[in-house]
């Protein structure tokens, strides 16, 4: 009965057009489309306008590749291995322009698109230098009631949205089990949804485990069968972040060896990458899940 | 007395601050702010209420680079995303301690996580304040934590204002609508306090050893300095005994005090045990 | 290590005061938090302000039974059986003076509240003649980018509310399967929070369930156990709503013998009230959940 | 030609107007609607996402007074709550079909579910609109459905305005914001359109046997007339017998046909089904 929504990754270089704002799911080194964006940058696109809440890995890889024409953003970082070096250097050198949000205005102002107003309220930034820069996003408010100045943040309608999730069915019901993050947000407020996800999965599945289900269908283009498709970023509960690939992939980064990285991705599938780069290592990002612990209270 | 390192004096010092009012949000894995969450919850605020990643109603973790997230979500009693934890903690009036860390740090509470140099050809460009913007005003207590406290980090005036507690003495904040609450500087040397508008942070103690000179030597605000001044607390034995073993027996907290040409080998160091430890079993 | 929330049904005469303004969660005839209403009633409060959405058999016993000093609702009705006399009546009479909201403007009002704003702007009820009646509630407002003339909805903070749910903790942490409908906005807006649950639970059953956790521990001031405590209405995927009691209850309210049917209320616990009214038919309203049907689709 | 009754066209020609774009709503049990949804879905709509309660993406559902909630819950994709619902679907613009009833109903297509009489001491208090003021002017179709056909339902003007479709032509819809599509009333006796503001509701077809005259006879707001009146199309069998075998077995949809007096026993009947069923396994 449910429509089919089912497609390859590799259609992903026709659903996203040079040029598209794209908002791009997960949060620090948990959950981004990482198989998504090495199929933008294997499909060549260009001028992609680019919206992350707390970006890491994604960003700097296609600010590295060549794939964006702007970047809007309230974080980008690669925590423990520093600064993230290419969106760094591409904003230093003037090469990348960028608008940065607070990360309450951003998500509210994605809120808004998806709830259909032009503009939310909400107690801002008072005092930051950011919405000054910004007064076609950031505006000040007051309530017809009780006279309170607050700020306005602008809806914001990306292109499309790509999120990665656990698992969906064929019409798109898409469910997490760890981290979402952001992701319902930019889907919601998206003109088009992609949902990339570990595990496409009969609709039963769905239906039992229904309060897993984040996104329904009716927002979703196109549902992308991607295993370990937030790598080297984690998905909780089914692997940890790959700490070993971001070390290389901060040590190539900054030098000349880069091209060679960034070639190798070019150039092979992403069932290809899968089998170079995890190489048996998948076992042990699923046995770092099972092995984090909580700690039990001896004082209870 | 105990021998205890800098960074877990200062964890102790962050972790005394976390009460069981209000609910605690960890976004980034910054570990010496996780650790004293973790340390309160396990001590004297058992009934700290904690949110870390998506997982509400923590239980506490243990530290590690690539399982903290995994943990948060094991003994969690709710699960949420960005959006409902921003209605629901931070804007509801719910937030209880925030902790952050910034590359500047000012004496009216600014922090700047943008740009050092021009905002649009910045000499360095920083990472961004994710929420901290909006955040750092909105819960009870702020507490900004530097490593290293020096002119450059704590400074007269930061060049880029990212957020700022934007009302600081607890009527100004009652009267914004804000839960009245102090600014709470934990360094490497001292904690400094200010909770009104118009006096500077005052000097609150000092760690055992430093002297005062030191501290206003290398702080770039002005000072208030009273004539008392205590000796800022020493880690108990439970408390390190707890840090060491139970909350972050690999060392994350301490990585952030590693200096720049050892840090790439100590985070390896730390990697190899967490592989090894996942993989033993 | 959390903290115990657990309280007896009797304290609820203590947790509401005479005069409180008290959400009461549910919706048509599903799960409202009807054992609480009994108590309220049993306890003898007076002059409560009552806020439901669509509110059913809970607002009209309480109507019936003097407990209301005004009701604020989007809808008040019996659905099959027939209008809610009581209330109906009351307002016929101008003996209970109250607020008609529109169903949106209501949950956003209460939203708005919850997160920490004066007021959230929608794309509101244009042409209809509610707003004008209440310039304290409704007004124009316009968005500071686009300038559109949008309706803002005034937040809307209830002392209490109570809400029941299908399982709760020590520590607060309340979780629905079925229909939650507007429990989890009243709460997060009330001053104080009462979860009424079929049952209450180590913290290990939350845990093992945490995505059907609608509303955090930290939101609730009481928990307490109330098996059946939503009948006559249901509690899915416990029970289904009895209509049978609701045909007896229609019946009555409207005529002589309505003293006796409330003074049986009134005088006997909770537990006895199970005991008469569910008489074996306990069984029959779970086997009513069970027996209900989707429909295999044969053209597949 | 197969039998059928009134109730039964209805239903079918409701469900025609439900296809396969955004999603269909149902709040309170109103089962001629509920029908009609789960009729459309079972035949030409297949892919129709349908929300009802807190159920999202439905199966199909067999009706009845006691089980249809739990049915809604049982083939359901996800779960939400009002508020979630509103924001995602109604004011987000994905509301597809959207079919209400009313104590009253306009010429400008204006809903009546206040009050008879003065609003502040009505003499009839009527159940109130629930989201109704807002939804039929956001969703892309709304269908207003009458069992009795008659000039006290159908009115020139409603003394209330609960809600109103308030734009209606599909320019005024667009330049507001708002997806195009009509108001369609279907009632016992014809089938009203009407899809442009300056012009009155035109009859679409009379049902089998209806003269057009009846039709405005019992129509208290203008219509408009066309020349050529086609005949409403009638339920077919397959339509038939999924409506009585898989729809509603029990009868829901008569019930809210069946006239005062014999309304109580026609629902005790029901509801004795009901309790069979469910007692016999």
């Amino acid at each position: 009965m449910s429509p089919d929504k089912v497609r390859p990754l590799e259609a992903l270089g026709e659903l996203v057009r040079d040029g598209d704002s794209v908002a791009f799911g997960g949060g620090w080194f948990a959950n981004h489309p990482m198989a998504a964006v090495r199929e933008l940058i294997r499909a060549g696109r260009r001028d992609i306008r680019a919206l992350t809440v707390v970006g890491s890995v994604d960003m700097d890889l296609m600010a590295a590749a060549g794939t964006l024409g702007h970047l809007s953003f309230s974080m980008v970082t690669l925590e423990a291995f520093g600064l993230a070096p290419s969106v760094r250097g591409a904003i230093e050198s003037g090469a990348l322009p960028f608008t940065e949000y607070t990360g309450l205005g951003l998500l509210i102002g994605l809120e808004a698109q998806g709830r259909g107003v032009p503009y939310l309220p909400y107690r801002g930034p008072f005092g930051s230098d950011i919405p000054a820069r910004y007064p076609e996003i950031y505006a000040t408010t007051a309530c017809p009631f009780t006279g309170e100045e607050l700020t306005a943040v602008r809806a914001i309608r990306p292109d499309v949205a790509i999120v990665h999730a656990l698992r969906a069915d064929a019409e798109g019901n898409a469910q997490w089990d760890g981290t979402s993050g952001p992701d319902v947000e930019m889907a919601k407020a998206a003109g088009r949804v992609i949902v990339t996800c570990e595990e496409i999965v009969d609709r039963d599945v769905i239906v039992a485990n229904a309060h897993m289900t984040k996104l329904p269908g009716y927002y979703v283009e196109a549902v992308i069968e991607a295993p370990f498709g937030a790598h080297p970023t984690s998905h909780i509960p089914r692997y940890a972040m790959d700490a070993w690939e971001l070390m290389d992939y901060a040590a190539a980064v900054s030098g000349p060896a880069f091209s060679d990285y960034l070639g190798q991705i070019r150039g092979e599938s992403e069932a290809e990458y899968r089998e170079r780069v995890l190489k048996g290592r998948d076992g042990v990002l699923r046995r770092l899940v099972d092995a984090a612990e909580i700690i039990e209270e001896a004082h209870a | 007395m105990t021998d205890y390192e800098i960074h877990e004096l200062m964890t102790c010092r962050v972790a005394a601050e976390v009460d069981e009012r209000g609910v605690t949000v960890m976004g980034s894995f910054t570990p010496l702010a996780y650790a004293s969450y973790m340390l309160a919850k396990l001590t004297h605020a058992r009934d700290a209420y904690l949110v870390g990643f998506d997982a509400v109603g923590m239980a506490p973790i243990q530290l590690s680079f690539t399982g903290a997230e995994a943990s948060a979500y094991k003994g969690a009693a709710c699960r949420w995303g960005m959006l409902t934890e921003i209605n629901s903690i931070h804007l509801a009036g719910h937030g209880g301690v925030e902790a952050v860390s910034s590359a500047q740090f000012d004496g009216n509470g600014a922090i700047n996580l943008s740009a050092i140099g021009p905002f649009e050809t910045p000499k360095v460009r920083l990472p961004g304040g994710a929420g901290a913007a909006e955040v750092i005003k909105m819960y009870r207590k702020m507490i900004a934590y530097f490593g290293n406290h020096n002119p450059r980090t704590l400074v007269e005036k930061v060049g880029f204002v990212t957020g700022t507690r934007w009302k600081v003495g607890d009527r100004a904040r009652q009267e914004a609508g804000l839960q009245p609450g102090p600014i709470i500087v934990v360094t490497n040397l001292a904690v400094l306090i200010k909770d009104e508008d118009d006096r500077p942070f005052r000097v609150e103690s000092l760690h055992p050893g430093v002297d005062v000179a030191t501290v206003v030597a290398n702080t770039g605000f002005e000072l208030d300095v009273p004539e008392h001044l205590p000796a800022t607390a020493e880690p108990t034995a439970e408390q390190l005994e707890l840090l060491r073993t139970k909350i972050d027996p690999f060392g994350t907290v301490k990585f952030d005090f590693v200096s720049g040409k050892d840090r790439l080998s100590y985070l390896r160091d730390v990697l190899d045990a967490e592989w090894n430890r996942a993989t033993a079993s």
